[in-house]
């Protein structure tokens, strides 16, 4: 094990399987002088143009053109720049990576990883902040992942790489330069199976990508008020491993579920009616759902803070499950 | 053209066959034997053919929603066609994609879909995959005039162009998209023009008429198999009957209707080949009896084809079964 | 009271609107010629092409050119032909129309009605069939309607055309026959009340679009198993009514969630987990959903119907709910 | 062109203020006063300047992420534009915007998005309510070359140009979308060329010359607002700075970021109102004052803005409260 940051282990991850297979190369803007996040720094050095493309500013065409090359043999990696970006070129994503096995009778595979920033606090405005993740994990034929640890970076990432089917693989841009241990030998993460981030006895704490923190620092701040959580963090939210949270709540009898995306009609709610539907008599109390309220995302810091969900309001709404209620 | 007599006479074949089916396909949709619409292609042959005539068994092919012709011409077996489009087991996609969403990749046929100019980028990205492996497969994507004003169509072109992919544009301008005229949804007249926005050649044929598609053909897939990147050919031609099969055609007079059929490509290429002493009167006889037999067993096996089984519905939606 | 079609009280909702306000006008592909469903059928030839509207293929652009129409004062109704072909123009609608609003500080509003063709069951393929309201409802500052009966159709459009906000109107392709009454006099539907199309005591089934037709038909069969079935249309699927679901709910006990869309991150899972959330301790048994297995959707017509939703499916969890289930 | 003098002297005042308060913005983002990144106009000052002359306070303009130039030249008080860009509750929308999302309604500033490309269509659609409504108002949309590459663009002057729109589309060509020059993104070398896949005027002009920009713009508005349609500028400037600021630009050898600052629009136009006798080194001298002055109250203004109350991130979702 060694210490690394998130997103060198990103990058580590995709050197790794440009190394191991020429099949696989890289599409997106920017990416030979590193993007703007700096997640691809030093591979076009190392690989070269042929294998790492500067674009021009047309995500849907180059999506595209990446769902022809895994169609025909290649093993893309595509990275739109920011997931709110996804709203031009969500038809080759949808209508086509999606759907051309099924409907063609599975003729063929498309194996497609798409890299793309997620999350807000960053004061990137209203057009580069969305977490998106529900639109895609309702789409049949697409997966999901959003890693939230060094580690789970670079295990999901080389795992998508080498899955035979389209992957929205949306890293948050608050963790870039967070730190965890990584192995020094090979490995990856699979596709679909959730993790528990911690262990507890008293209430499930569902919760993604940089959520996963939070819900971590509320669940250490309740132990001292005698609540023992647990933080499941899905990692894949498509296809969700429902078999571990929903085996979480029927041991803690409380759930809570926690994301950035806003909480109307986002993937917590999948989670909710899951757990609703699964563990329905293991439930002690009425589930709990956090996310962004019903706004875009505002450009102002103060107005940013004033949305996003945090450690207290996690540790607010699990101490109200477990009726500990915090006095107001 | 550098091709044998053997070659004409097989075009001509193709011309008929591609004819005789939809015919077929036509009216079997009118007589209520095919589940949802039918967007026929007659009228257009020549430009299905002329330009299949120069592809090799491992290059590409991307279509449309209009696309019967261009599968034929590329090689799919008749029978399993129709199938498809009748929605039976044995269709080439197990009768999941119909009429609309077919695809045979092992006739380098890679698909057709139901957004309109949704397949032009995956088609650039199987020539990017082709030039990216140094093969010297050529891909060729069919759209319509109506294609031409999607966004996509823009970004396909300037991206093959930037990265000069061995990918041939085929624009088939039929003059309609839907119910609505060509000049009702852009100024320009000859759409080829669009190519100078990439900086590639963008050529204007007939396209009806089998010998000029053809010869424009040879020298898009010969400047595309050299590296020379893309072109994008402009075939004028007609859509003899409305935009699916039912369309009352409120828009269009009769006269255009009867008009349009005056540039009929059959006539026109069998005369030229009869004139040439390339086909005789016996031997075009002898054709078309063939592609008669051939389209029967086609109708005879779609037909005797079961409906796939309700259990496939669950399957081919990932690689590895959950 | 008249007894109408459903397409037919479309066309009514939308030429009573044109006459009245000349800032209504109409764009979209081939609505001069009444479009493939003929919904705007003699509009064109009573208000004109200056009003009723021919454009490109280029839903992108004439989605977009409506927002900025909006802006400016008028008030446009666009015809996205089908629901599936938002992939090709969610920017317009998602980071333009929803947003720009909010993010200029409130400056201008943008009243937009975005018409479309939803639903499978008519053959129509992997491209035509979708059912994604579960997309738009996840965005801020958009609002969704789903009208069931030719009542409802009227009511909303006309509601939704002089609302203020951007709003998709999502019509049923199987309902367009469909007969039902409608009055005279002008009336509308107000966007965000649910309406309790059946009364009953024991089970609260809460259904969308087609789905109300199935539900409303299962309930009937249940009767003589002497259970007494609610069911209830949302109407608006954002924002959702969530005050009448969770009254129903709070009163039968029992909830089974319905719609044609595919179950997994649906709009299902947003009711089931506010009513996990708002009226646990009411609820006698695990929430039910029922959905379009997670597919893309087959032409043919038997892989299709072995898919979709059925008034069977619906009877059979709603009495299981009940506890009183079909003998297999 | 039939201005004033005191019009021409305008114009200089006018690249003056964009150039300062520009340099400001720099510096204070440089000093972390400013949250979020820059992207700063330094060096394409002529283009906004030259071609906002034209218009009339009831016209309208759309811009992009590189936008105050445009906002200040349209009218926007640079006050409410530099406390919008410190996101302060006094910025023209409140704090919600930001330096990339402004609009001024009042003032016809219809908004900037961060979605490249994205508000050519909205734009657009403004110029149709104003056909619409029969106003002889016109609208002007500015955008980069970059963003010449997405698929709105080709839709937008598309539809402009079918509809006749009374709109008139500014390519700022920089040579950068980002870090990625412009040859590296489209094989044309003018993208004033894709204006003939519309059939509409492409023109090319000296964007670092306000006088050039000027006069090409003059006869592209008199041309919308007659109703002659829509007309695709090209002005070829330079990004004096990184994409953003901060931006390394490991991508650009020091000679070149050197080279680009030659054409400098601002000492240019000075030398040609001095040598036509219409500014006199004392006038300068006092606009620059001026100028220096409206800046530093600016920064004032913006600095002693408050921060935005929390609760309103929760409004102006809709336009009635629910
Ligand atoms: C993105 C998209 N918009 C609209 C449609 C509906 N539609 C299907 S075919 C068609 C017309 C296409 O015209 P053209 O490209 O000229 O092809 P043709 O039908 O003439 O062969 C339209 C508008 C669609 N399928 N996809
Ligand atoms: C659709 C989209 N793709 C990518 C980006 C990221 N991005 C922001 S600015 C920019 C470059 C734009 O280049 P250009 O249009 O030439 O404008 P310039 O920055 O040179 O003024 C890119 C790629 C974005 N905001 N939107
Ligand atoms: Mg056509
Ligand atoms: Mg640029």
């Amino acid at each position: 094990m060694k210490d690394s940051r998130y997103i060198r282990a990103i990058g580590e991850g995709l050197a790794e399987e440009l190394d191991r297979d020429d099949r696989v190369f890289m599409l997106g803007e920017d990416l030979v002088d590193a993007g703007p996040f700096s997640v691809t720094r030093g591979l076009a050095e190392r690989f070269g143009t042929r294998r790492i493309r500067n674009t021009p500013i047309s995500e849907s065409a180059f999506l595209g053109l990446a769902v022809g090359a895994a169609i025909a043999g290649l093993r893309p990696i595509v990275e739109v720049m920011t997931m709110d970006l996804f709203t031009v070129c969500m038809d080759p994503l949808v209508n086509h990576a999606a759907k051309m096995r099924y409907m063609f009778g599975g003729q063929y595979s498309v194996p497609l990883v798409v890299l793309t920033a997620t999350g807000a606090g960053v004061g990137a405005g209203p057009h580069h902040s969305q977490s998106l993740e529900a639109w895609f994990a309702h789409v049949p034929g697409l997966k999901v992942v959003m890693p939230s640890t060094p580690y789970d970076a670079k295990g999901l990432l080389k795992a998508a790489i080498r899955d035979d089917d389209p992957i929205i693989y949306a890293w948050h841009k608050g963790l870039l330069s967070r730190m965890g241990q990584v192995p020094e030998e090979e490995y990856t993460v699979p596709i679909g199976v959730a993790d528990v981030k911690r262990e507890g006895s008293d209430v499930t704490i569902v919760a993604t990508g940089l959520m996963v923190h939070q819900a971590l620092s509320a669940a250490d701040g309740m132990e001292e008020a005698g609540i023992s959580a647990e933080v499941v963090d899905p990692r894949t939210i498509s296809p969700l491993d429902t078999a571990t949270i929903v085996a979480s709540v029927k041991k803690t009898g409380r759930l809570v579920v926690v994301h950035e995306a806003v909480k109307d009609f986002g993937i917590g709610a999948e989670v909710a009616a899951v757990v609703a539907e699964e563990a329905f008599d293991y439930l002690d109390a009425p589930i709990k759902r956090i996310g962004l309220p019903f706004t875009p995302i505002p450009f102002s810091r103060n107005l940013e803070n004033a949305l996003l969900p945090t450690a207290d309001h996690i540790a607010r709404a699990a101490r109200e499950a477990c009726g500990v209620p915090v006095e107001q | 053209m550098g091709f044998s007599n053997e070659r004409f006479v097989g075009m001509y074949r193709s011309l008929l066959l591609l004819r005789k089916l939809e015919e077929k396909a036509v009216e079997m949709t009118m007589t209520g034997q095919l589940w949802g619409w039918l967007h026929s292609y007659l009228g257009q042959e020549a430009v299905a053919v002329g330009v299949c005539a120069h592809l090799r068994n491992d290059d590409f092919v991307a279509s449309t929603h209009r696309g019967r012709g261009h599968f034929l011409a590329k090689g799919l077996d008749p029978k399993r066609m129709l199938a498809e489009v009748l929605s039976r087991q044995d269709g080439v996609c197990g009768g999941k994609g119909g009429e609309i969403h077919i695809a045979d990749w092992e006739r380098g046929i890679i698909g057709s879909t139901g957004i309109v100019g949704g397949i032009l980028s995956t088609a650039t990205g199987v020539a990017f995959a082709c030039q990216y492996q140094g093969t010297d497969q050529v891909v060729t994507c069919f759209f319509g005039d109506g294609a031409s004003n999607q966004g996509s169509f823009h970004e396909s072109l300037n991206l093959a162009s930037v990265w000069q992919l061995p990918v041939l544009f085929v624009c088939e301008n039929n003059g309609y998209g839907e119910f609505t005229r060509q000049q009702d949804s852009m100024r320009v007249t000859d759409i080829a023009i669009r190519a100078q926005a990439y900086d590639i050649p963008g050529v204007v044929v007939d396209g009806d008429n089998v010998l000029t598609v053809s010869a424009a053909t040879e020298e898009a897939v010969a400047r595309a198999r050299s590296g020379a990147g893309p072109t994008l050919l402009e075939c004028k031609t007609h859509r003899w009957l409305g935009h699916y099969t039912g369309d009352p055609q409120g828009y269009r007079s009769k006269e255009e209707m009867e008009e349009c059929r005056r540039t009929d490509p059959i006539p026109r290429f069998q005369n030229h080949l009869m004139e040439k002493g390339l086909l005789t009167e016996e031997a075009a006889q002898q054709i078309e009896e063939d592609v008669d037999r051939e389209v029967a067993a086609a109708v005879e096996f779609a037909l005797d084809s079961p409906m796939p089984l309700p259990e496939t519905a669950l399957t081919d939606v990932y690689s590895k079964a959950p």
